[in-house]
């Protein structure tokens, strides 16, 4: 199945893409397609830990499941105000 | 008109005030956010904010949900965030409560920026004359 | 241009807000009070406030030291009443604070709506569909 | 000695007057201006109980002295906001 990642603020300047297409198994969870970034994306980890997922616009846990065609947002520490 | 908004748009106290516009009105209360000149002793060249935004608008409206929720008296809630880049001086957001009355409303203004603050997808780069970073206060 | 001021014009909280303008602040809080269409279930028609200007202005500058004194993170206060006929929907009264951060806003904001209705010379005459009366909260 | 008094509100209504000079003898206090208005003018008896008098732009006490040329204000309760 395929997910679309996107990414904001210092996450989309190291990555220097807004969002991308991933191809993930059938079942993975939040944390499975985290760890597939952390590998696949060095430039991404140090901010990984301080960054909450968000599925389909709103906030997801570590174990929430993923499904084909899922929107997945990486959200750092937001700023707003 | 929406309550909820991310806009890149100048904005103005006075439009978002119009937005609650009810005859059952007496009390509004407003919290405006202004870009600082100086950070923690830099000074600040321009801030540049960014959001996500279908996500953003939403939480926004859960802010006002938890608000009208906590506090019956709130009659409504409208909270409008530009993003892009500001200059020193130029207003960041506008969070403006409405109520017959006013008891409560500050209580209900004071938790719609903390809230604001906390979990609405919305980040922002500092310009400083001398670098620039993403702030949070997390 | 005057923080404390009474007036016969339209009110705009930009225009209020403007009086703030300085690069060291990034927060404030206003407070805007806005001619309610009913009061204990009447119907009202328009509100006529009344003020003893020269005096009323002393007491929203005093209200202002007393914020400065008190919260000591308070940059400037901004306070402008309107006075004459005002119709339903309308804005009375416009209350800004600003600080470099949002701590105490909040509170100052209560502090400053509480004593004007209580120290500040500015009567208001409720016109309803079958009557009036000169109002107070005392 | 002469003060301006100056009423407001429901007390100007009453007395369909904004002002007037009062002749009043020399080291007079507030209160016997308002006892002298409670005699004179009984239209406003009725509010002096509720309210406030200004010498000068500034709340004053019964006991405050008056002088020649003062401006004394009868503030009923106030309404702002």
């Amino acid at each position: 199945m395929k997910v679309k990642a996107k990414f904001f603020a210092a996450m989309r300047e190291a990555l220097d893409r807004t969002e991308m297409e991933i191809e993930l198994p059938s079942g993975a969870t939040v944390q499975q397609l985290v760890n597939l970034i952390a590998e696949q994306y060095p430039v991404l980890r140090s901010y990984l830990d301080s960054t909450l997922v968000a599925v389909n616009r709103k906030y997801a846990l570590p174990q929430t499941e993923l499904h084909d065609g899922d929107e997945v947002a990486f959200v750092p520490p937001v700023g707003g105000g | 008109m929406k309550l909820f908004e991310i806009t890149t748009e100048k904005l103005s106290v006075d439009e978002v005030v119009a937005r609650l516009a009810d005859p059952a009105i007496g009390a509004i209360s407003v919290f405006v956010g202004v870009v600082r000149g100086d950070t923690e002793g830099r000074k600040v060249r321009y801030l540049e904010y960014e959001a996500y935004p279908e996500m953003a608008e939403g939480m926004l409206r859960q802010i006002g949900d938890e608000i009208q929720a906590r506090w019956k008296t709130i009659h409504k809630v409208s909270i409008v965030h530009r993003v892009g880049r500001l200059e020193v001086g130029e207003i960041s957001v506008v969070i403006a409560l409405s109520a017959a009355h006013r008891p409560e409303l500050f209580d209900a203004l004071h938790y719609a920026i903390d809230r604001l603050k906390e979990i609405v997808p919305i980040w922002k780069k500092e310009v400083w004359t001398d670098g620039s970073e993403w702030r949070s206060e997390r």
